[in-house]
């Protein structure tokens, strides 16, 4: 009976286990509940994305509104795509997080932390799936304050400053989405995507909604951390606990850009915002610099988080590139690579994480000769590391192939070099890291045992999953290509129930 | 001649490329037992050996053999297939692997290194990354293969985990890592994105609907991508890689790694572009003057090393180049030099490392300088240090003398004297830098007694090691004498003609 | 004239919006931030009102003789943004007190290092 | 009429938020902040945007102004000078300012029925909610059934903030302090809060279920009765507060809350509806939407006032302990 109702329960099923995380009290009562709500969230996501394949977008109706009215849940190819990205990685990093947060985390909190783990899924999910704008904004607030908690819950003290920062960023990011839409509502007097994407192609060119969009690309950028509006990302990402950092890396910056995608070709379609507005050029000009600035930024890090988050912020102007290439298979690489690059960012994070673990230390110089004594886990990040380098039979290769050829079929030949030549900054900086693995001695008379295997096994699926994604690409570039078909073409969608339906609601 | 026959052809493919890797595996689970460890590196390598045999065969019986593994994406797959070029490097690489075991276990005991688990299994992977090089059917699979042999070597070339150790292997990776995606990814994906295919064509897969000056650039881009082919100014890896173990410097750095890259020029040249389309390129001449001048160059800096293995390494940039400016000569018969030239300079050259290697295990020398009178010492290694210099310089009756041969006369057919100078010149240089060896060795004398020379002076490397020398020598020889497999081997390869003029 | 009729409620509440942007951006205290964050929101609040507003309507609640209510859809949104500024707040200053007893100042230039300037 | 005093009240929102600029002394801003919620709720009624005037009045002037003047009091009441520059932040400010103003030329004009805003989607709630929910307040009927989910979303957002102040600060242990605290010794204001208390209760409750008629719901009324403990926690000392209703009962209310209304959202489940469709909850559909009103604004009542109480408490278990100390 639940099976109609699929496309709306990997938002409530969170949001209703986190209240229930809190009555439930002891921390591994919570653990496990938590991880079993998340995985089945992972199982339904996968049969959402099963189905929106075969059937086309699910369109589900809150309250049994029918949309515009009410609020509709829509998950087409794209949500369903990133949906599965977020609960897989969820599900992983809460398994791994138990013994993660066990050192990182004050002990009286460990439920707290599931709570604002699931509340912060909850949200993210619900950015995915809803179909409504304002709807959106609710939900990257709830997946908002649910982050800012997970970030302070680090024993750092400089995690608190790096919240704060993020909080400060994040509302005014949030307040500009605000804004937008309200610009949007005035001109369209709706709040439904379809109906505004509707509306809003009856106008050619309007101030309010040029103005409107501004606001929002600006706004959601901040979110995504699109250089040079990313300042918040690296301290948040390197203070936060690491079963956090690997979960916000990989999942929360990605929805982001799921809704920058969203914005741009569902609302207001490329045509307005590439050729009325010429963001294009703005977008892909930023993006290169981020990936050119923050990838040197990483290089001269010491710290091993800093050095990850700001290839985070690098890796995301790759996305960013493949959205502002304004093509079907430029979208198509952007939705790849937020695919595989929380593959990649998940399982660094993870191996990261189980060093600090070990050695209580996250600094370059506590890597040093881990290559032997934390064998299996410096073999992940190795073969993480390369998958961010770009290294064939990785998942990083994929998502680099599929940029080039795009930048490529454009005819942009500067652009698809300097893709290529970004990656040679990844080599320095996963390079200097494993050179200290394996090549520096060990501190005198130190020893650290290998990681825990509850902490390896989700860092070794995603290291799996880097090598499969890499070598059976048909699964990942068929979702992403479908869905970028959709985005960008919506007449080759399937028709389904609410198209009918919209055609009279836009009367 | 082919023990599997009753093999489906194509399987023998899957299992060049498979057998190495279950060597590597069960070399790892065998780690404990030294013994056991290396006889199963040695029986991997024969059967190897016999499978390349058994291709080779089927090469000549012509039949098609090809596989795909998986679909790597749409209208593209990891996939193999042979061809005879592809055999020719295969029959090389398997047959020396063969031999540098058999040395290795003699210098790796001699030197007790560590990690010689570590050693025997990345040695496995790298050979079956250069099977699935050889016999790869498109420019993906090549790339990707290329890209693990570059990785799979690493641990090899850092072996020793020393500063210096750490500093090669960064340089090594740096360069060929570097040069692979910044310019060879990028031409493939250019290649890709203006054709359609990336699969090896006879003739070539570029048409008019390719405008003239992509192609060209194409040319360099690939010239430069692929560094293994050590084309200046990114020859530096090459030397940098020689603080590795002299067995790794042997078959990785005078073989497999560096032939892996002319061998992929060669067959980008031939599958991609199309020999007789080279000539219509305009940057064919500049990508040949630049090979040229790193024949020259690096001769000319391999005299000033006074470090064995140093001078062999610059030795071997310059005669990779060779290769190249056969491949670019667009000349049937010089590109059919070229792919002798493969074989006969691995024998030779290898022949030399090895001797470098033994004679470093055995007196701890490194330095020419050090080297007056070790003739006394080591005499047959320095006789086989002859033989193997005398090949490379290209005298008969050496190996070399052939693809020197096929070289010059395609330098006259393409009408490119310089080119003909260039090689003269470099023969003269390679007798500058390689004879002195061997003369010091035997002529002079290490101080003031002179007594006469007798068996008891000598010591010898360990007897695995000098019965390698002896093999690699000996076929030095035979490649002399009795090179006609390998030419027919040759003359297999479309539009490849050993006969003036393109033969019939 | 009647332009600036029809716009002065807009223009003002944008200048309001500005002077609370400016609050958040140039102020140095963690609490000022918070406070113009605060009217900041409060400012967006008011433009989303105003596009609700019906001249010569009522408040959106049922009673005769009235005919024209004013669009009761911005009030929801803004309910709700009322509440998650509220919650934004609360974080926020929970943090400043967090920080204030781990550095000793709420004063964005007198943090230690460099790293942990907001 | 309307205009002018919109007018007078914008007047005086630009200068109290000008004055807030360039005030050192915190207290002062908090204060002139509160009086900036208190202007902007006056507009919202005038724009007749009564249910949010009621919720910026309790919320912005009460909860948060109560918040700040809490951090205030552990972080000191002076901004000191410093050396930034104030040309950059100048500059983003007049950039974004300018691209709003020119957003604002295409705007429709202010208050015209015509405006797109007023056409499309409102119509129907206007019309058909008091048909189709039976309720008299439109925004109840928007916020509770049509849009019914974003009410979900803003419950879990209090929730959210409710776990971060913990996760941040910790409730305080409900035990007897060594010390005096609250303000027991002024006889006036233990008397007036003794009458208070009790009304504000009843006012919540007021609040809580008649705003299916009038302004008012469950927000509202969880930070009314949140005012009226608060009230309570001043005079008569943390302790004492905490004794009546304890720190972990507060927790758990906030989750029970949330559970009440998506529960509510499930009971649709099972009843063969879509989530949170509250036709189906009893046989006539109206019947059933006003059974689910009830419920939900039950929760939100719920979570926010256990919410809003358990974030005071952990402010004031913090000025508690600074005391201490």
């Amino acid at each position: 009976m639940f099976e109609q109702h699929s496309p709306v329960l990997p938002i409530i099923l969170p949001l209703i286990a986190a209240p229930i995380c809190i009555l439930l009290g002891r921390s591994q009562l919570a653990w496990l509940f938590a991880t079993f709500i998340s995985a089945l969230g992972f199982g339904i996501s996968i049969g959402l994305m099963l189905t929106t394949l075969d059937q086309g977008v699910l369109s589900y109706s809150l309250g049994g509104w029918e949309p515009p009215w009410g609020i509709e849940v829509r998950v087409d190819a794209a949500s369903a795509l990133v949906l599965c990205v977020v609960t897989g990685i969820s599900s992983l990093v809460l398994v791994y997080a138990k013994e993660s947060i066990a050192k990182e985390i004050d002990s009286s909190q460990h439920t707290l932390y599931y709570t604002a783990h699931l509340l912060c899924l909850a949200g993210l999910s619900g950015i995915l799936s809803t179909g409504d704008a304002f709807n959106l904004f609710v939900f990257l607030e709830i997946s908002s304050l649910a982050t800012y908690t997970l970030v302070s819950l680090a024993s750092d003290k400089r995690c608190l400053t790096a919240a704060f920062r993020y909080l400060i960023m994040g509302t005014i990011g949030a307040t500009f989405i605000l804004i937008g839409v309200g610009m949007m509502y005035m001109k369209t007097g709706t709040l439904n995507m379809l109906d505004l994407a509707a509306r809003i192609s009856e106008y050619d060119s309007s101030r309010t909604l040029n103005t409107g969009l501004a606001f929002i690309l600006v706004g959601v950028s901040i979110k995504l951390a699109l250089f040079p509006l990313h300042m918040w990302l690296p301290p948040a990402y390197t203070h936060a606990p690491s079963a956090v950092s690997a979960f916000l890396a990989s999942t929360a910056t990605k929805v982001a850009v799921y809704v920058m995608v969203r914005f741009i070709f569902t609302i207001y379609g490329a045509e307005y915002v590439f050729h009325t507005m010429g963001m294009d050029t703005i977008l892909l000009v930023l993006a290169i610099v981020a990936i050119f600035k923050c990838s040197f930024m990483a290089t001269v890090q010491s710290n091993v988080k800093t050095v990850l988050a700001y290839s985070s912020v690098a890796q995301i102007g790759y996305m960013i590139l493949g959205i502002s290439l304004v093509s079907t298979l430029g979208l198509t690489a952007g939705l790849l690579h937020i695919f595989n690059h929380a593959l990649m960012k998940g399982a660094l994070f993870m191996a990261v994480g189980a060093v600090l673990l070990r050695t209580g230390s996250v600094d370059i110089k506590a890597f040093q000769g881990l290559g032997k004594q934390m064998p299996l886990t410096m073999a992940a990040f190795t073969i993480a590391g390369l998958s961010i380098i770009g290294v064939p039979l990785t998942a990083g290769f994929v998502s680099k192939w599929y940029l080039v050829t795009a930048a490529l079929e454009q005819q942009e030949w500067t652009v698809a070099f300097l893709v290529l030549a970004g990656s040679l900054l990844a080599i320095i900086y996963v390079g200097r890291i494993l050179e200290a693995a394996y090549f520096k001695n060990p501190a005198e008379g130190t020893t650290y045992k290998e990681a825990p295997l509850l902490m390896l096994i989700p860092l070794w699926i995603l290291v799996f999953a880097n090598i499969y994604f890499g070598i059976d690409t048909s699964m990942s570039v068929g979702a992403a290509d479908t869905a970028a078909q959709w985005l960008t073409q919506p007449s080759s969608s399937p028709a389904t129930a609410l198209s009918v339906n919209m055609g009279g609601a836009t009367q | 001649m082919n023990i599997w026959s009753a093999l489906e052809p194509s399987q023998l493919i899957n299992l060049t490329i498979i057998v190495p890797l279950v060597g590597a595996a069960l070399v790892v689970l065998l780690g404990k037992n030294p013994n056991l460890r290396e006889s199963i590196s040695i029986a991997t390598a024969v059967i190897l050996f016999t499978l390349v045999l058994g291709i080779t065969d089927n090469t000549f019986n012509q039949l098609n053999m090809a596989t795909s593994w998986v679909d790597f994406l749409p209208g593209l797959n990891i996939a193999f297939s042979v061809e005879p070029l592809g055999v020719l490097f295969a029959l090389v690489a398997s047959f020396l692997w063969i031999i540098t075991t058999i040395y290795a276990i003699g210098y790796m005991r001699g030197h007790n290194e560590e990690n010689q688990t570590r050693f025997y299994c990345c040695f496995a992977l790298a050979i079956s990354s250069v099977m699935a090089i050889c016999f790869s059917s498109n420019l993906l699979t090549l790339f990707i293969f290329y890209e693990l042999l570059t990785l799979s070597t690493y641990p090899l070339v850092t072996h020793a985990g020393n500063k210096n150790a750490k500093r090669g292997g960064r340089v090594y990776l740096g360069i060929l890592l570097s040069t692979s995606i910044a310019f060879l990814l990028f031409a493939i994906l250019a290649t890709w994105v203006s054709t359609g295919t990336l699969e090896f064509t006879p003739g070539g897969i570029f048409t008019d609907a390719q405008s003239s000056s992509l192609v060209s650039l194409l040319l360099v881009l690939f010239c430069y991508g692929v560094g293994k082919a050590a084309l200046m100014p990114f020859h530096r890896w090459l030397p940098a890689a020689m603080v590795a173990p002299t067995p790794v410097s042997a078959l990785l750095h005078a073989v497999a790694v560096v032939k892996a890259g002319v061998f992929s020029i060669l067959k980008i040249v031939i599958y991609i572009f199309g020999i007789d389309n080279l000539s219509q390129i305009s940057t064919t001449d500049v990508m040949l003057y630049i090979g040229a001048a790193t024949v020259l160059f690096s001769s000319f800096v391999a005299m000033t090393k006074d470090n064995l293995k140093a001078r062999l390494a610059y030795s071997t940039v310059s005669q990779l180049s060779y290769i190249v400016v056969g491949a670019l000569l667009a000349s049937s018969i010089a590109f059919a030099g070229a792919s002798l030239h493969i074989v006969t300079h691995a024998v030779g050259k290898i022949t030399l490392f090895f001797c470098a290697g033994s004679i470093f295990v055995t007196t701890h020398k490194k330095n020419i300088s050090e080297m007056a009178s070790l003739g006394r010492k080591m005499p047959l290694t320095m006789i086989a240090f002859t033989i193997g210099a005398l090949s490379i310089i290209g005298l008969p009756p050496m190996a070399g003398t052939w693809s020197k041969w096929y070289l010059v006369v395609g330098a006259l057919e393409a009408d490119k004297l310089i080119i003909l100078m260039v090689l003269t010149i470099s023969s003269l240089l390679n007798v500058a830098y390689l004879l002195p060896i061997p003369i010091r060795a035997f002529f002079t004398p290490a101080d003031q007694r002179s007594q006469s020379w007798s068996w008891s002076e000598t010591s010898e490397a360990p007897w695995p090691s000098l019965l390698a020398i002896t093999v690699t020598s000996v076929m030095c020889l035979v490649l002399f004498f009795y090179p006609q497999p390998i030419i027919e081997l040759v003359n297999l390869i479309p539009g490849v003609s050993t006969d003036i003029n393109g033969g019939t | 004239m009647s332009f600036i009729v029809d716009y002065y409620n807009y223009w003002i509440v944008v200048f309001l919006m500005m002077a609370g942007f400016y609050i958040v951006i140039s102020a140095n205290n963690l609490v000022k931030k918070i406070v113009g964050l605060n009217i900041f929101q409060t400012s967006v609040f008011m433009l989303y009102i105003s596009i609700g507003n019906v001249s010569g309507g009522s408040a959106p609640i049922v009673a005769d003789g009235i005919t024209r209510y004013s669009n009761p859809l911005p009030h929801v949104l803004i309910l709700t943004a009322i509440v998650v500024g509220v919650a934004t707040t609360s974080v926020g200053l929970a943090l400043i007190v967090r920080i204030k007893r781990a550095y000793g100042t709420v004063e964005e230039n007198e943090f230690e290092d460099k790293d942990d300037l907001i | 009429m309307t205009e002018l005093i919109d007018l007078v009240l914008l007047g005086m929102l630009a200068i109290t938020a000008l004055r807030i600029i360039f005030l050192k002394d915190l207290f002062a801003v908090v204060m002139l902040f509160g009086i900036y919620s208190f202007l902007s709720a006056l507009i919202f009624v005038n724009l007749d945007a009564v249910d949010v005037a009621f919720t910026e009045a309790s919320v912005g002037a009460g909860i948060s102004t109560v918040l700040m003047l809490g951090t205030l009091a552990l972080t000191g009441r002076k901004e000191k000078t410093n050396n930034h520059t104030t040309f950059l932040p100048l500059l983003v400010v007049v950039i974004t300012g300018a691209a709003l103003i020119y957003g604002t030329l295409d705007m429709p004009p202010f208050g015209d029925p015509d405006n797109p805003a007023q056409q499309h989607v409102a119509p129907r709630y206007i019309q058909d909610s008091p048909q189709e929910i039976g309720l008299p307040n439109m925004v109840t009927s928007v916020l509770a059934s049509y849009r019914g989910f974003d009410t979900l979303g803003e419950t879990a957002v209090v929730f959210a903030a409710a776990i971060g102040v913990l996760s941040l600060l910790g409730l305080p242990k409900h035990e007897k302090a060594a010390i005096e605290s609250g303000l027991k010794s002024h006889l006036v204001l233990r008397v007036v809060a003794k009458l208070i208390v009790p009304l504000t209760l009843l006012f919540a409750l007021y609040v809580q279920f008649h705003g299916d008629y009038g302004p008012g719901g469950g927000f509202q009324a969880g930070v009314i009765a949140a005012a009226a403990i608060i009230l309570y926690a001043l005079v008569f000392g943390l302790p004492m507060a905490t004794h009546v209703i304890q720190p972990t009962l507060l927790k758990a209310l906030a989750a029970i809350g949330v559970l009440i209304y998506a529960g509510t959202g499930f009971a649709s489940f099972f009843l063969g509806g879509n989530f949170l469709d509250y036709n189906v909850l009893a046989s006539d559909p109206v019947a059933g939407q006003h059974i689910g009103i009830i419920l939900i604004e039950l929760g939100v009542g719920v979570t926010v006032f256990a919410a809003m109480l358990s974030i005071f408490y952990a402010f004031a278990g913090q000025a508690e302990r600074a005391n201490i100390q």
